[in-house]
C-alpha cells in the first residue's frame, strides 16, 4: 500500500447528516469491536474477528446500496457494513454470545457469521470464496425477474487466490450479471503477506481476465469509496455488468482472538498503516476540516455509542442460549422444530 | 401409456415442471443447442430460451455455487454435471453452502437446488466417466440423493426434487437411459423422496439394491425362482434419507439379504444399510447380512476385458445368491 | 522417555523427517513464520529455509494439486489443510488425481503425498471448525487414512505416511493436541499403517472406536470395570486399509459390540465396520452391533449448548455399553 | 479467430530438417488421428478424440522442447505433441485399441490419456484443468533440485474456466516456477463457443491477473508457435517465470468421436476457420515457398506415414487386451500384480 499522505475526496452529492450517519456507523462499528475483544478476554465470548481498520471500506460502499433493497454478501470483517445495512448493536452481541435470538445462526455459527432475509443479506460460512459464485446466483435471479436490485459480495484479497473467486467472477463477466465483487485488501492473508499471496500489486489488475473493470481506491478515504462504489452499482445497475473494487485498508488488530499478529508481522509496518491508513480517525479529521463535526458532537456520538454498546451487551449477555434439542432443527425444511 | 426410456423421462420432467414453474432454470455445461452430452435437455433452449437454459463455462464449483446463489433468491435451478466423476469440484459448494445452508441461517435461508448428473458404468467410459459417486453424499445431513431405476420412477421423483424446498442429488445410471423401458404416464405425477419400492415379492431371500442392478437383479432372482428359491428385490431408489422401515421389513420377512450395488464395497452405501440391519433387524436374521458390490479398485477401466471385470451381471448376483440360500 | 502432547509428536516427526530426507517438504497456509494456527509447524520454517517449508496462498485445490505435482517429480510432499472442513475444495484433486495415478498409469507413476489436517470438534469451532471429513475419503481406493489418537501412535504413523509411497490423509484430532499427553521416544521409529491396537483388553463387550473417542471409550471402559462388566477397546487408527483381522478378533472375543465415532452416523465409518462384522462375524454375535455416533445434522454449533449436544462423552459411550451389555 | 491472411514467420534458427521434421510429425499425427476415427466407424475402438488443426501449434511448442528432459503435461488433443516428445505410432493405437501394452495406462484410461515416466510425460486423466497446479508441482521440484528442466502443461480455453487453472497459475506466479502454461485455444468446448465461456477475446489477457506475461500467437504459422514457445521457456529456464502462452487453433473435427459438431456449429464457420487457419496445409505451403519441400518429397513422406499408419494399427489391433485380473493391480504400490 503506498504511504503517500492522502487528500480526502470532495462529496458535493452527500449532504452533512450523512457525512455525520456515516462517521456515526464506523464509531460504533470500532466500539462494538473493541467491546467484544474486552469480553473475549474476560471469557466471555469464545471467539472475536474484527473489523478495525476496514470501517471506512465497508461505510463508504454500504452508502451506494439500499439496505433491504441491494442485496448483501458480507465476511467476517464486515461489521460496519452490517451495521450500515441496519443490522442493530443488539443483534451483532447476540451473535457474538452465540444466543438463540442471534439472528444470523440462532447461535450455531462463529460470530460475525451474518444473515437475514429481512435486510437481503445473505447467510455465509467460513470457507472463504464461496460466496463469490452465490453472488453471481443472487444477481442472475434478480436479472431474471428484471429487478434493478444490484448485488454486493464482499471479501480479503487472501481469498482471492480461491478457485471460487475465478469462476464467480468468470460467469458474472459472461452473463454480465448486475454484481459487484468487493475486495478488501489488508495485506494480510492471517500471516501471509500480500507477496505470497500474488504476485501482482493490486488485486484490481485480476478484473481484466475477465474483461470487466478493476478499480484500487484507499478505504480510509471514505467519500471516494463511497463514489467507486456508486459508479460500480450504476453500472451494474444499467446491465453494464460486474465491477471488481478493491479498497485498501489496514488490518489493525491480530487476524482473530486466536491470533498473534507480532509472531510474523513487524510492528513498524502496522504502525506506518496505521498512520496512513487508520479510517475512523481519517474521517474525523476529514468532518472537522469540513465543518461537520466538532469536539462536543464527538463527544456527544461517543456517549451515545457507548450506551449502545453497553446495551447491547447487556442484553446478550442476559438472552438464552439455544436449547440443547434444537440442534436436531432446520436440517431439512420438512422436519419440524423440536420446541 | 407411453413407452418412454430413462432419458425421455428425465427430459419430460424437466419439460413439464419449466412449462409449470417460470423460476425453474436450467444451467450446465453444453445443456443449451447441444442438449447436454446424452440429450437429456434436447429442445428445451429452443423452447424455453437462452436465459432459462444456461449454458455455461466449463466450471462445476461455479455451476453449483451460481445455482446455490440462484435459489436463495427465489428460484429453482436444476444444475446439470456432465458426468458425475466431474462433480468432484463442486464438493465444497454441495456440502459446506447447499447442505448447511438451512441449518447454519438456523431455518432462514433454503436452497431448493437440484443438481442431475448421469453415474455408474458399461458404457466404455472408463476411468473418469464411469465412477458411482452416491456414498460420498449419502453421509451428508441437509442433502437428499435420488437414484431412480425406471423411466416411471426418473419422472415422478426429478419433479418431486425440482419441488423439494432443499438440495437434492438426482442420479441419472447412464446406463439405463436407452436401454430401461417403461411406461409413463402422459402429465403430472410426483413420487415421494424416501420411499423404496419392493420390485419383485419373494420369501427366501432378498436383494436391496438401486440404479441399473435392480434390473440386473431382477433378472437374478428370475433364475432364482426357476430353481425354487423365491427372492424379494427392493429398489431404495431414494439414497438419503434411506427407507429404513422398507428395509428393516425386508429383512425381517427374509432373513436373509444381499445388498447389492455397483459402487465398490468398502465405505459404499451397502455399509449403512448392513450396519442399519445389524442393529435394528439382527434378531430376524437366518443368515450373515452378505453384501456384493463393485472391487475396491478406483474405477473400472477402458478396456472391455477390465470393464466387464469390475461389473456386476445378473449372474454374478446370481451366484451369490445361491449361496446365500445354501447358509 | 519424554511426554509430550500429540501437536509436540507431529512436530517432532515433521522436524526428524524433514533433517532425515531432503526432499520432504512442507506446504500449506500459514505453515511458516506463524507456523500453521495451531503451531504444528512452528521452528519449521526458520531451521529448513522458505524453500522447504512454504506459506502458498489461501488454495486448497491449488496446495493439493502442487503438492501432487511435486510427488510426482521426487519430492516427499507434506501438504497441511489448515482445518479439515476445508479440505472440500480439494476433493477433486485428492480423488481424481492422488488416489488414481498409480492405477491409471499402470503402476507408471507414483504419488508419495502426505496430507495433515486438524480435525473434531470440542473447541467451540462451530460449524466449519469442528467437522469429522474421514468418511469421505474411506471409500477411496487408493487413498489411505491415518487417525492416530495418542502422541506415540502420531509420531510413528506420521513418520510411516510420510515414507510411504502412495497418498495417506493424516487425520490429527484438535481437541487431542493438547490434551493427550504421553510418552514419545525420541528419535527414530516408524509404526506401520493398516494395524489397529488393542488399548484395554475386555471379555465382555467390545468398543471399536478411533481418534479423540479412544480416550473417551477408555473412561467409559473404566466405569463399566467398577460395576463388573469387563470392556475391550479397539484403536483402529488406520481407518483405510481397515484392520478386519482385529476388528474381527474383538468382535469374536466378546460377541457384543459397540462402534464409537464423533463423525455423525449415517453414512460413517461405523457403517462399514458394523457391515464386516455383520457379514464375517456372524457366527459370534451374541446381540445386535450397535453404532454410537454424532447425530445427522450438518454439524456442531457455535454455543455450548449445541455443541455439548452434539458431542459424545464418556458418560454417553457408558450409556450405551450398559445398554449392550444387558441385552 | 482473426480472418487476416496470415504472413508467415521466416526461421532462420530452423534448418530444413528441423522443418521437414516437423512437417512430418504433422502429417503423421494427421494421418493416425484420421486413422482412428476410421476404426472407430468400423466399431474397432470406442472412442476417438482429435488433435486435427491443433497439429501446428503442438509440434511448433514441442519443438522448443527437449523430448526426455523438460517434463510435460498434455491433454487430450495432444498427439502430435506426444508424437514429437517421440511416442511412436504403436503406442498411439496401443492406446486406442485398450491393449495391455499401451504404456500410458495399460489399457484403462481412454485414448489420448498420455503419460511416461521415460519422456517426462505425465499421466493425465479427464477432469480439465486438474494437471495445471501439477506442473506448478512437477517445476517446483525442478527448481529445489537446481535442474534446468522446463515444465510446460497444455490446456483447451474451455478449461481456463476452472479455478485449478486460477490456483495453478496464481502459485506458479507466486514462486516464479519455470513453467509455460499453453493454451491451445480452438474458441469450442465442445458446443460452448468463446463468447459464453469468457468475456474477453484472447486467453492470453489471463496473465495479467497474475503478473506474468501473457502472448497470442496463430497455431497455423508453425515457426512463429515455436518462436514464441522458445521465448517462454527461455524466460522459465532463467528463473524469469511463467507464461501463460494462448496458441490460436482451429478443431476441425467434432469434439470427440460421440459428438456431431453440426447440431450446434454452423457448417460455414468452420469452412472460413478452415481456410485461413488449416495447420497441415498451412505449413505445407510455407515449406513449399521455402524451397523445402516439394511434390515428390511430399509423396514420399505420405507413402512413409500410411506404411508407419499400417504397421501400428495391424501391431496394436494383434495385441492382447489387459488379463481380467490385472484390474486389481497397482492400487497402491505395495499391492503384488496378479500377474
Ligand atoms: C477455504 C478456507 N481455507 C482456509 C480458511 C482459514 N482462513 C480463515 S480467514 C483466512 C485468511 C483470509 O484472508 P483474506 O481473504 O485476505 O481476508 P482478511 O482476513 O485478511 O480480511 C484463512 C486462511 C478458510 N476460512 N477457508
Ligand atoms: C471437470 C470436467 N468437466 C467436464 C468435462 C467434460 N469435457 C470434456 S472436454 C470438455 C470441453 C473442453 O474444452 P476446451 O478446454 O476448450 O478443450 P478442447 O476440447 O476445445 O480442446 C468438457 C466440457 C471434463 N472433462 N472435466
Ligand atoms: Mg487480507
Ligand atoms: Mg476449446
Amino acid at each position: 500500500m503506498s504511504t503517500q499522505p492522502q487528500t480526502l475526496a470532495q462529496a458535493p452529492e452527500l449532504p452533512p447528516a450523512d457525512l455525520l450517519k456515516m462517521h456515526y456507523l464506523m464509531l460504533l462499528a470500532r466500539r462494538l469491536d473493541e467491546r467484544m475483544w474486552l469480553l473475549n478476554r474476560q471469557g466471555k465470548i469464545a471467539f472475536v474477528i474484527s473489523c478495525q481498520g476496514h470501517e471506512g471500506a465497508q461505510v463508504g460502499t454500504a452508502w451506494a446500496l439500499r439496505p433491504g433493497i441491494d442485496w448483501v454478501l458480507p465476511y467476517y470483517r464486515d461489521l460496519a457494513l452490517v451495521l450500515a445495512l441496519k443490522m442493530t448493536p443488539r443483534e451483532i452481541m447476540l451473535g457474538a454470545f452465540a444466543r438463540a435470538e442471534d439472528p444470523s445462526s440462532g447461535g450455531r455459527q462463529m460470530p460475525s457469521h451474518y444473515g437475514s432475509p429481512r435486510l437481503k443479506i445473505v447467510s455465509g460460512s467460513s470457507p472463504v470464496a464461496t460466496k463469490i459464485p452465490h453472488a453471481a446466483g443472487v444477481a442472475l435471479a434478480c436479472k431474471l425477474r428484471h429487478e434493478d436490485a444490484v448485488t454486493a459480495v464482499y471479501f480479503g484479497e487472501g481469498s482471492t487466490s480461491q478457485g471460487d473467486f475465478h469462476e464467480g467472477l468468470n460467469f458474472a463477466a459472461v452473463q454480465r450479471l448486475p454484481v459487484v465483487f468487493v475486495c478488501e485488501n489488508n495485506e494480510w492473508a492471517i500471516s501471509t503477506p500480500l507477496s505470497k499471496e500474488m504476485a501482482i500489486e493490486r488485486v484490481a489488475q485480476r478484473g481484466s481476465a475477465y474483461g470487466i473493470p478493476g478499480e484500487t481506491v484507499n478505504g480510509s478515504d471514505v467519500v471516494k469509496v463511497y463514489q467507486a462504489m456508486k459508479q460500480a452499482v450504476a453500472r451494474a445497475r444499467q446491465g453494464e455488468g460486474p465491477t471488481l473494487l478493491e479498497v485498501l485498508t489496514v488490518r489493525l488488530t491480530s487476524h482473530s482472538s486466536d491470533d498473534n499478529q507480532f509472531s510474523y508481522r513487524p510492528k513498524e509496518e502496522l504502525q506506518t498503516e496505521q498512520e496512513h491508513h487508520e479510517p475512523l480517525a481519517a474521517f474525523a479529521r476529514y468532518l472537522r476540516q469540513a465543518g461537520v463535526l466538532d469536539t462536543p458532537k464527538e463527544q456527544e456520538l461517543e456517549a451515545r455509542v457507548a450506551a449502545e454498546v453497553d446495551d447491547a451487551t447487556a442484553y446478550a449477555e442476559r438472552a438464552a442460549p439455544p436449547a440443547p434439542e434444537s440442534l436436531l432443527d432446520h436440517v431439512y425444511a420438512d422436519a419440524e422444530p423440536q420446541q | 401409456m407411453a413407452q418412454n426410456n430413462v432419458l425421455e423421462a428425465v427430459r419430460e420432467a424437466l419439460f413439464e415442471e419449466m412449462e409449470r414453474d417460470g423460476t425453474v432454470v436450467l444451467l450446465g455445461e453444453d445443456v443449451g443447442a447441444r442438449g447436454g452430452v446424452f440429450r437429456a435437455t434436447e429442445g428445451l433452449q429452443a423452447r424455453f430460451g437462452p436465459e432459462r437454459v444456461i449454458d455455461t463455462p466449463l466450471a462445476e464449483s461455479g455451476i453449483v455455487g451460481v445455482a446455490i446463489g440462484a435459489a436463495l433468491n427465489g428460484l429453482r435451478p436444476v444444475a446439470e454435471v456432465q458426468f458425475a466423476d466431474f462433480i468432484l469440484p463442486a464438493m465444497n459448494q454441495l456440502i459446506s453452502e447447499a447442505a448447511k445452508m438451512r441449518y447454519r441461517s438456523n431455518g432462514a435461508f433454503g436452497c431448493p437446488l437440484t443438481v442431475r448428473t448421469p453415474y455408474g458404468g458399461g458404457v466404455h467410459g472408463a476411468l473418469y466417466h464411469s465412477q458411482s459417486i452416491e456414498a460420498l453424499f449419502c453421509h451428508i445431513p441437509g442433502l437428499m440423493v435420488v437414484a431412480p431405476s425406471t423411466p416411471y420412477d426418473a419422472k415422478g421423483l426429478l419433479k418431486a426434487a425440482i419441488r423439494d424446498p432443499d438440495p437434492v442429488l438426482f442420479l441419472e445410471h447412464k446406463r439405463t437411459y436407452r436401454l430401461i423401458k417403461g411406461e409413463v404416464p402422459e402429465g403430472d405425477y410426483v413420487l415421494p423422496i424416501g420411499k423404496a419400492k419392493v420390485k419383485r415379492e419373494g420369501t427366501d431371500l432378498c436383494v436391496i439394491t438401486y440404479g441399473l442392478m435392480v434390473h440386473y437383479s431382477l433378472e437374478a432372482a428370475e433364475a432364482l425362482a426357476r430353481e425354487g428359491v423365491s427372492v424379494e428385490v427392493l429398489d431404495l431408489r431414494t439414497l438419503l434419507p434411506l427407507d429404513k422401515e422398507a428395509v428393516l421389513a425386508a429383512s425381517k420377512k427374509t432373513g436373509k439379504v444381499l445388498i447389492v450395488h455397483e459402487d465398490n464395497l468398502t465405505g459404499g452405501l451397502g455399509g449403512e444399510v448392513a450396519a442399519l440391519i445389524a442393529q435394528d433387524g439382527f434378531e430376524s436374521l437366518d443368515a450373515p447380512v452378505m453384501r456384493l458390490a463393485g472391487p475396491d479398485v478406483p474405477a473400472m477401466g477402458f478396456a472391455k476385458t477390465l470393464e466387464d471385470a469390475y461389473l456386476l451381471s445378473p449372474e454374478k448376483i446370481a451366484a451369490a445368491l445361491r449361496k446365500l440360500a445354501a447358509y
